[in-house]
């Protein structure tokens, strides 16, 4: 098992005939993801790698029951692209495009709450469910089928972390880049309260970072009520507080979202942290074992 | 971005929300011209993008012009957090009765506008929210319908028992939010919010950050940007389109992905050094993007050791390799480089740093750890 | 409220949606002043808050400032659907290519304002929405977002295939939503949205009904009214307050509360008689609103009966007996009164009409019955 | 049993102070509604017949606990003042006031379901369980405790129509006067779903009149699962097309609308309509026997 994409996902890519579209189109399409559709404005009856192209969500998911999308748009149309898939009734959407304004996401978050509508991102590098379906833009080569959930805030640290996982032989039963900015569609406990449903998760690696409470609500929710065991890094621990660390998420305000802060919480809720990558599969081996 | 309590009180008098009459200066001389202009006692303010300024002296009052330019010779040019200050505020002083605390902030919990109110005005809010959180009303704003009229009677009953204040402090509170949404602001605040002797409301000191991603939507804001407290290095990352921090350690780190640029940091005071900055280059793989990271390394003079920390996904690492060779050749880099390449044309990147003689990596622990290691040992 | 084309169309003109050069005219002489200010082909048409206009001749093309005379000569004063032509529009002709609809109604189902576009213009939307449903395209538009530019795109690709004229259809369908929404309408639609030879959109005609309930917020579009059109005891009644609505029968009623007057007239109609207006006087007791009520009543020469039927709840039975009384002495009502009352305050209420000799039922059947059996058989 | 309102009702007045809040606070509080609390702005710590006043529903709520409100504010501000109950916590708003904007409606109307807010009207009567409690302007005395429900879109209409239920000997469950506008926020199907889950009710009165679809929406639900005995009356049988009568919902605008084609569909689905209110007795004690 997996959650939010697996072999039903059904894609289309909004966006799709831009440079990274089209380049990553290839890349999903080649990893046995079932990309249904693309989306261009003014570009519908073209094809992209075989892939049909409409001129808007509506006519691509009547004409080819796309179920999940993905978004290659500028930022200042991703707004809109992310209304137009959910009123085309696109029930998962994962946003790569970054610099969407707070204020739109704000608006949109709760707009695809009401109907239930999984927004993964902005500035997500994607979800992977390692053999079955990959939505986005990770590099294929490093997952490995297995029972491990690996959720973060960022791309090439998650890619750090799972190449880590991989080479100890931990597989993964689903990878998801929540994305790095300050509102994002879906938070760490959205996504441990879907691995706690999954039976094809057994182990959780949560990989934070300065900036909001996420991590914290996070540890709250592992003390409460997350049965499986979970290992966590933070990165930012040497980072100065005030200044934005590339992430517009990243970012100590005043006293929070210190890295000290939410590794003292997470470890007071049982979750063992990490100092650096590198440790990680030895402690999730022990904390496994331990469970 | 954050702006300058004289741009913010622009942001305020253009929506109707009261500021006291006055102006900007950058020399002592125009601020005794200020302060005859005005012909009141004057508040002289620096103008700086850090807290603390009153504790630091960088507040006075003046009573006579002559008086304002002393006050004002001592306030320019000293330092406050390591920042020079170069321009003062200077500001007709108000008769202050009472002073409360009116603020919004763009909420990452609720991911909602939220706004916060205190009749503890004048001082940290998180200070209020430390010790006497009884004192502040937050309430999330739902984007969709706005500060609707009752809340915003509601904050201002919180704020004021006088039923002549509340009815004044309303469009206040009605503007400050309209102004937030309008503007696209990640944090606006009124604090002290003051009510003076005669019963008028002053916005009397303001705070506005600007969200960056909104900052496309109002091109005329890059203006408000003070390029010169910039750190050069800072403002050259920007304008390359680089995300770069500068730090007070020497080993430079060059990383793509903003994640594990702050974990490169973290590993390499984890294994005993100092990193000398936060550099993400991002996703792409433009070789350029390299020349441009390493031209900005340079110019730090703290740098002894260049660690390349690359993972290649959409980022190929041949093209990370060209723009090293490039920039090693053209830019006569002097500090040793250090590199961990892994993931996508790993081998092809080996061969092109094999002939500039590089290190190489595939481990991003050993590689830090030969950084550290090379720390006051090596010259190129 | 409903309003002329040649109100919606100013509207449009404001929003930037063209519509052709021209103006109103009331005379026949004006008509050939602004044919020939225009000087060219004019089309002159009928301003009536009713359909049909073609069919029954109210519009007509003329070549020539004399022939636009003529032709106006013939419109002003016309009956179409009962109602006389005080007002033509005349305006240059259009040398139309292609007609779209596009339209945007509150919808009660969805209760959201809904976008309906057609190819298929130039005729009735209900015809087409029966006759070729798949030629309309219907969107609900979510109200917290309005309609965005994906959106416009969509509907504006639905009713033109070139892709010029998309483009030059979407800023036009964005701003039938900005108008619509920023004035409080209940319906707006242009139909047909022409494209002429050249490639020039053209709203051509066009509806406006704006929503009584968001009449409060704009007070200025009561000058929007036409007065003149009204009934005279329609316009009395909406001066009062009241509700009321002629029509063709002869037991004129006056009931507390718009479903009951509704089931009043349907009381009447299964008996046999005909009922001469809907009157609902409101929830409120005062007994003024009685008198007004048959102020109204009485101006009808074809009233012989007048029911009252009144459910006590709020509205108290005997201060409606009270207004009653006083306005059959005041007024010289003498039309036979029935008069059907129940609940709050009843017993009071059938002493005072006892003392003018009114007939009390406490059954609306009875009473009903009563008033059809007087038709034409009773003078007071 | 009841739906909406009953001995749990708490209940808040939002314009107590008012000419007509005071009146008809008096009212309920003589039928035996538990009203807790009245909200005037400005008007805080003053009390309305024994009833404490407070500025805001926000400390009404916190301090008395009400759990529903009704609204007799004038149409300007009522928008305020239900988007004000909501924010405080009310689960079900009475809304009797008339004439507020058909736009505003529509946003709250959307706004409210997203948080599973039950608003009744606008321009309602209000609600009663007879014997429980009455929320609104409905004349108290004409109503007896009972098994069948009623639903109408009018006031007086329902009034006439329970007087002559009553007299026949059918006590009532709960009356609902769901509102004469154009979007009101809770519709016929919503109270026959409401019903159809109350053991309480044994038997519907269904009061349409021209205007909109509400009752052939309703006919469709009742004919695909509805399973009490219905009978429904529409008003407006010889009202012209295209003139309002009185309620801003009532209006035939095209052929949409009219009562001719409501009472086809009803009785297509299976549920006798009266030609006159006279005569709804009788049918009920009929389609009850027979069902």
């Amino acid at each position: 098992m997996s959650i939010i994409v697996d072999e039903g996902t059904k894609l289309l890519v909004q966006g799709i005939t831009g440079r990274d579209g089209s380049f990553h189109t290839k890349q999903m399409l080649a990893y046995g993801t079932n990309v249904v559709a693309g989306v261009t404005p003014g570009k519908g009856g073209e094809t992209v790698e075989g892939v049909p192209v409409f001129d808007n969500c509506r006519e691509a998911v009547e004409s080819t029951g796309a179920n999940t999308s993905v978004l290659f748009v500028p930022a200042p149309f991703a707004p809109d692209a992310i209304f137009e898939a959910k009123e085309a009734g696109i029930k998962t959407i994962v946003c790569i495009t970054e610099g969407i304004p707070t204020l739109d996401m704000s608006k949109l978050y709760w707009w695809l709450r009401f109907d239930s509508v999984t927004l993964i991102g902005p500035n997500s590098p994607g979800v992977i469910s390692p053999g079955k379906s990959k939505v986005g833009i990770l590099p294929s080569s490093i997952f490995k089928k297995g029972t491990v959930g690996v959720v973060s805030r960022s791309g090439t640290l998650t890619y750090e972390i799972v190449y880590n996982l991989t080479l100890a032989g931990f597989g993964q039963s689903t990878c998801i880049g929540i994305g790095g900015d300050q509102i994002i569609g879906t938070s760490f406990v959205d996504v441990l309260e879907m691995f706690a449903r999954d039976d094809g998760t057994e182990a959780v690696v949560l990989i934070g970072e300065i900036g909001g409470t996420d991590e914290q609500d996070a540890a709250e929710y592992i003390k409460r009520e997350f049965k499986k065991p979970v290992v966590a890094f933070i990165a930012g621990q040497t980072a100065p507080p005030g200044r934005r660390m590339g992430h517009a998420g990243a970012i100590i305000s005043g006293s929070e979202g210190t890295a000290r802060e939410k590794i003292e919480v997470l470890k007071s809720a049982g979750v063992p942290v990490a100092p650096i990558p590198s440790r990680i599969p030895e402690l999730l081996k022990e904390t496994v074992e331990n469970h | 971005m954050k702006i300058y309590e004289y741009q913010a009180k622009r942001f305020l008098a253009r929506y109707g929300i009261r500021v006291q009459p006055g102006d900007v200066a950058e020399t002592p001389d125009e601020v005794y011209r200020i302060a005859e202009q005005l012909g009141t006692d004057v508040v002289i303010k620096a103008q700086v993008h850090v807290g603390g300024r009153g504790k630091a002296g960088g507040i006075k009052l003046a009573r006579t012009p002559e008086e304002a330019r002393e006050k004002a010779e001592a306030i320019l040019g000293m330092k406050i957090k390591g920042i020079t200050v170069s321009k003062v505020l200077v500001l007709s002083a108000v008769d202050i009765e009472s002073e409360s605390y009116a603020g919004l902030v763009m909420d990452r919990r609720t991911k909602k506008p939220v706004f916060m109110v205190s009749p503890a005005g004048g001082i940290d809010i998180e200070q209020v929210a430390k010790e006497t959180p009884e004192k502040i009303l937050r309430y999330p704003v739902d984007p969709f319908f706005g500060l609707m009229p009752s809340k915003a009677r509601e904050l201002a009953s919180f704020l004021y028992s006088d039923r002549e204040q509340v009815k004044q402090a309303i469009p206040i509170l009605s503007k400050l939010y309209r102004m937030f949404i309008e503007n696209d602001c990640s944090l606006a605040e009124i604090n002290p919010l003051v009510v003076d002797k005669e019963g008028v409301f002053w916005a009397v000191d303001a705070k506005i950050n600007l969200d960056d991603n909104g900052l496309s939507r109002h091109p005329e804001f890059e203006q408000l940007r003070d390029t010169e407290v910039e750190a050069p290095q800072e403002r050259a990352a920007r304008e390359a389109n680089l995300s770069y921090v500068k730090l007070d350690g020497n080993i430079a780190c060059c990383v793509n992905g903003a994640g594990l640029a702050m974990t490169t940091m973290d590993v390499i005071k984890y294994y005993g050094g100092k990193p000398a900055n936060f550099l993400d280059i991002g996703g792409s793989s433009n070789p350029e993007k390299v020349v441009n990271a390493l031209k900005i390394i340079k110019t730090d003079p703290n740098v002894e050791v260049i660690l390349f920390n690359i993972f290649g996904g959409i980022t190929r690492c041949d093209d990370v390799a060209e723009g090293l060779k490039k920039a090693v050749l053209e830019l006569n880099i002097s500090s040793p480089v250090v590199v961990r390449l892994t993931g996508t044309n790993e081998e092809e990147a080996r061969k092109i740093l094999s002939t500039i003689g590089i290190r190489v990596y595939t481990s991003m622990d050993e590689a830090v750890k030969c950084a550290v290691a090379l720390v006051g040992k090596e010259k190129r």
